[in-house]
């Protein structure tokens, strides 16, 4: 019964992590149509910055500075703007396909400068010791971080601003023509959302209480916060939230039936269930593209 | 029995209607003129026969056969040839192979074509190596009319010709239809150059609305006062 | 400024002056020259290909003119991007509807007026009231524009569902909820049935009348040109071919042989008119 | 002489990215989405060739052209499947449902062969040495089969009546279907050409390092900065592209660490977006 209760609790916090993740997704693509498939690479700085500033001294990687955790959740998200203010000022302002191209591009960069330089990250044996809660506290943080950002994002997408960034989405052109200044828009949904990523990575980097350059590949980093948003319902955060639970659970419940399979299959059975992630993509797409719960219709402040 | 007849035709691209019953017919060796304000669906009904929109009710018939709701490749299959009034050509493609593209249905020779398009559009033969985006506007729209030519079309669809053309490229353009008539070919022609097109049309159909609104021989047409109204406000 | 003293204004608001314009090796506005009047609803009519959108894009900053000025309210406006363009008080219509087709009629109105304090990301996310306030204001506005263009049944559908029609209201309606100067409409009356053109003409003659829009149109339907527009400028192959009332433009040669075409063919045929 | 020696490398390289970013933009041309799993479709054509070599015991040579042929009729088969019904949908979608394709495909390769390296024929081969360089003949072969296929594409687009149709339907998807060409045979030729390309750049670059489920994956960056370069939708120009892209990665082993080779196509890429957002090997059109 303890364990299940244990396991629970290890369940909802690492789910909610990544329904951040599938919330600062849905600010870039469900409201505002910006195509980011580097996720991976906010949500890596997120978290090395975190690991770095929290731990205390180590001659394998920089750091030594033991700062409080809160510390590190705000540098991480501070880090991770200033890294999308970089890429966006050079990407949002071309073709739509090539901000996949450099986000993508960008994540690999990310992945390659965690895994090879070594006074920074301690390469491939990655950073220990990050100061770790005990599993109820982390929950309630999870808890807290999860509601406190649902509430930003669902307020911006109830304002003038969620407006303005969906008229951008929808028709750039009339959007000029209306007097906006459409690279603004985007630049900040671009910021924002990945903030949040570089948030759930410093709460991804304090779950583990260790960090390595394998969790940042493309399948976790990237790809299934893309399954997520698009199966809970790309535009809704409610949707975003479901997708997140619902995909880590289907995740969750295959890791399980994997631990019965013999050793030796160890490699075929990840492989299976990453095969089983990318055929659900498929399907939702072409039976149910809207997702689970599509955006709503009515938006704007006031009674709803 | 006319070669082409649309019976009460309905449809439009995606959900919305454009074509609100339309119906015209086009005989063996006639020139047809559609005429009428933008947005009444001359265009649209051109690309109903080609199977370009969606037709959601009535009838296209040709040369006896339903092609209602057809494939557009299976359509020119039956020799029916369509030239859009915009990208009409293959930009990237030379004047030559956009001609060959034209006879891509054809399993024989087509030398013959070919000459007879360089015959009817002499400035053609100096740039057949050349990209057809390379061209001025008329000679495009040579190179496109060149293009329906080379299928041996039974019917010729032409989507607006001469806009923007010159008067000098308008002029030769029609005189070019009439000429491509003669050799037996049926045409269906959309044109803004309403007195022009009248002028070498058997018959004219006014569209207003996405339907019917008159119908006569070109002389007739001309003489209404209405259409006269409808492109110079009288 | 109302209705009544239109086309007697002194300064016009809106120059053109000299615009050339190539697309590859083709000059699609060669040497434009005209001037809207304040308060006037100014035509724009000429043969499909003749440059008219092309122009509109030029004028509204879309497109970069290779040469020629745009001088707005006196002032030289030229190449200035289309925010900064509407920001003095131009704004400008699609030939094709260009409404947020996943945002409801109203949230498409709403989105216009700017800058909103709303609009600013920490001000809507953490000062509501003041964002509440004016959203109120821009509400209410919209509300009225609604009402103005019968568009309450609608009210809540997205604009994606909208008729051909109702599409060309929505436009005017966010014309509507700016203060714009000048307005460029491009063929508001294309593919609109009877009864909306009737309405659509009276909301342009009243909102040039009432609100003090300029309006520029381009458009192909003559009755509606002839019912609302005066002068008439007519554009063929790149430049303005003739301007002044309907009346003088109709009875120029040149403007019948680029709209009916060279005589010569037809008159081979049959004698016209 | 580091600095030749870098370059006959680097010409190794561009005749892999030129392989697969033709196809990159050749699919981009004709079905008008970025095919995120062009990446993958290359690993599993060095697989297959694998799997031919085991169970044959034939050489690599003998089994590349079974290879070639599988990997073209997968690429149809995932056409048929995901790709036709999502046609009508807007790119962004098509791109998505691609990714989903390449993690699927990725861990079937991954599933079947394990994650470890392995080689074709084992054994280590020396290269020959003239005047101070080194090269090996499998890396020879790669060079000049490379740039034989490439002009064979470039023959075939050009003469051929399938091939004139697919730079027509590139042109103008609905003046083709006007013009009788049955488009359908269009797509089907694109993935056959995309998929042998892809299927073959991935046997070369096995032969050249070795089989690994994230061989094609660590391409792919290069396949679309290649393309990109080229003006995408340009197959020709992917080939320019390709080479200033292999080229450039080589030759800056000569100062940086080789783990960041991948990073600087993409660096160089983006500095290119910003100069000449069409890429600059693309006419100015429009």
């Amino acid at each position: 019964m303890e364990s299940l209760l244990g396991f629970g609790i290890f369940f909802v916090s690492f789910a909610g992590i990544y329904a951040i993740l599938a919330l600062g997704l849905n600010v870039q693509w469900g409201y505002t149509g910006l195509f980011n498939i580097g996720i991976a690479a906010f949500f890596a700085v997120g978290a090395y910055t975190a690991a770095i500033l929290t731990t205390p001294e180590s001659p394998n990687h920089l750091g030594g500075f033991g700062l409080p955790m809160i510390a590190g959740f705000v540098v991480a998200m501070l880090v991770a703007a200033v890294l999308a203010l970089a890429i966006g000022l050079i990407t949002l302002r071309l073709r739509e396909d090539y901000l996949a191209i450099a986000s993508i591009g960008l994540a690999e960069i990310v992945r390659l400068v965690l895994k090879n330089e070594e006074w920074l990250t301690n390469g491939t044996r990655g950073i220990t010791a990050i100061p770790r809660p005990t599993s109820v506290t982390f929950f309630v943080i999870v808890a807290v971080a999860v509601l406190v950002t649902y509430w930003l994002v669902e307020r911006a997408r109830r304002s003038p601003w969620g407006r303005t960034v969906r008229a951008v989405r929808e028709q750039e052109q009339a959007a000029l023509a209306a007097g906006k200044n459409v690279v603004r828009f985007r630049l900040e949904a671009f910021v924002f959302g990945s903030a949040l990523m570089g948030l759930a990575g410093a709460l991804y980097a304090h779950f583990q209480g260790f960090v390595g350059p394998e969790a940042f590949e493309p399948m976790f980093g990237t790809f299934i916060v893309w399954v997520m948003l698009i199966a809970g319902g790309s535009g809704n955060n409610r949707g975003a939230l479901v997708g997140a639970f619902l995909v880590w659970g289907l995740y969750a419940v295959t890791g399980f039936v994997a631990t019965l399979v013999p050793p030796e299959f160890a490699t075929q059975a990840s492989a299976a269930r990453v095969v089983l992630v990318g055929v659900l993509l498929i399907v939702v797409l072409l039976y149910r593209p809207e997702g689970l719960l599509p955006e709503s219709r009515r938006v704007g402040p006031g009674p709803d | 029995m006319s070669l082409l007849a649309l019976e009460d035709v309905r449809g439009g691209y995606g959900e919305v209607d454009v074509l609100n019953g339309v119906s015209l017919t086009v005989g063996e060796g006639e020139i047809v003129v559609v005429i009428g304000p933008n947005g009444a669906g001359k265009s649209t009904a051109m690309k109903a026969v080609t199977g370009l929109v969606n037709v959601r009710g009535g009838r296209i018939v040709f040369a006896g056969e339903d092609i209602t709701g057809a494939r557009t490749d299976a359509v020119a299959r039956r020799r029916v040839c369509y030239v859009p009034q915009e990208k009409n050509v293959f930009p990237s493609l030379t004047v030559e192979e956009n001609l060959e593209m034209g006879a891509y249905l054809r399993r024989d020779d087509f030398g013959r074509e070919l000459a007879a398009v360089f015959d009817l559009f002499p400035p053609l033969k100096d740039k057949r190596r050349q990209p057809a985006g390379s061209l001025s506007g008329g000679q495009r729209q040579m190179v496109a009319m060149g293009r329906a030519l080379m299928l041996q079309p039974r019917l010729l669809l032409l989507d607006e010709p001469t806009a923007g053309l010159s008067p000098k490229f308008r002029e030769m353009i029609f005189e070019r239809i009439q000429a491509i008539n003669r050799t037996g070919v049926s045409v269906l022609l959309v044109e803004q150059n309403a007195r022009e097109a009248l002028g070498i049309a058997a018959r004219g159909y006014v569209l207003v609305m996405g339907r019917n609104r008159h119908e006569g021989s070109g002389a007739l047409l001309l003489a209404d006062r209405e259409v006269a109204t409808m492109f110079l406000g009288g | 400024m109302n209705g009544a003293e239109r086309s007697q204004s002194a300064t016009p608001i809106l120059v053109v002056d000299g615009i050339e314009l190539r697309f590859g090796g083709i000059r699609a506005l060669d040497g434009v020259n005209l001037e809207v009047g304040r308060g006037s609803i100014t035509a724009l009519i000429g043969p499909n290909g003749a440059g008219k959108t092309t122009l509109f894009g030029v004028i509204a900053g879309f497109l970069r003119p290779s040469r020629g000025r745009v001088v707005l309210g006196g002032e030289d406006v030229t190449g200035l991007a289309p925010p900064r363009l509407f920001a003095r008080g131009l704004m400008r219509t699609f030939q094709i509807p260009a409404v947020y087709e996943r945002m409801t009629v109203l949230d498409n109105l709403l989105m216009v007026p700017g800058p909103q304090a709303g609009e600013n990301l920490l001000t809507a996310v953490f000062a509501s009231r003041a964002v509440n306030r004016e959203e109120k204001a821009f509400r209410e506005r919209a509300e009225r524009v609604i009402a103005f263009l019968d568009l309450a049944p609608v009210r809540d559908n997205y604009a994606g569902q909208l008729s051909g029609g109702q599409k060309k209201l929505l436009e005017l309606g966010r014309v509507m909820m700016t203060d714009s100067k000048v307005v460029l409409l491009d063929e508001p009356g294309a593919g609109v049935n009877p009864t909306l053109m009737k309405k659509l003409t009276d909301s342009i003659r009243r909102l040039n009348a009432e609100w003090g829009y300029t309006f520029l149109i381009i458009e192909h339907d003559m009755d509606l040109v002839a019912a609302l527009c005066d002068p008439v400028i007519v554009m063929a192959e790149g430049k303005v071919l003739a301007q002044g009332p309907m009346a003088s433009v109709r009875a120029n040669d040149a403007v019948r042989e680029a709209y009916l075409g060279s005589r010569s063919v037809a008159e081979r045929v049959v004698a016209g008119p | 002489m580091d600095i030749v020696q870098a370059i006959l490398y680097g010409l190794i390289l561009s005749s892999i990215f030129a392989l697969g970013a033709v196809g990159v933009s050749l699919i981009f041309g004709i079905l008008r989405f970025a095919h995120f799993a062009h990446g993958d479709m290359v690993t599993l054509g060095a697989y297959l060739a694998l799997a031919v070599v085991t169970l044959g015991q034939v050489s690599v040579w003998l089994a590349l052209p079974v290879a070639v042929l599988v990997t073209a009729g997968a690429a149809i088969a995932v056409d048929h499947v995901v790709y036709r019904r999502l046609r009508r949908t807007r790119p962004v979608i098509l791109f998505l449902a691609s990714v989903g394709v390449a993690f699927v495909l990725r861990n079937l390769v991954l599933g079947i062969w394990g994650p470890q390296n392995l080689v074709y024929e084992p054994g280590i081969k020396l290269p020959m040495q003239f005047a101070g360089l080194r090269l090996k003949i499998d890396q020879l072969v790669i060079i000049v089969a490379s740039i034989a296929l490439i002009s064979g594409l470039a023959l075939f687009l050009r003469m051929t009546k399938i091939g004139k149709a697919m730079r027509a339907m590139s042109d103008d998807p609905d003046l083709a279907r006007v013009s009788g060409i049955d488009t359908d045979a269009v797509v089907r030729w694109t993935w056959v050409l995309g998929g042998a390309l892809a299927a073959t750049a991935g046997v070369f670059h096995a032969l050249d390092t070795r089989l690994q489920p994230t061989l094609g994956w660590d391409l792919l960056l290069g396949f679309f900065a290649a393309a990109i370069l080229g003006g995408i939708g340009r197959p020709m120009g992917a080939i320019a592209g390709a080479l200033v892209i292999g080229l450039a990665s080589e030759l800056s082993t000569l100062f940086l660490p080789p783990v960041y080779r991948s990073a600087v196509a993409f660096v160089l890429m983006i500095a290119v977006l910003l100069i000449r957002p069409t890429g600059i090997f693309a006419e100015a059109r429009r």
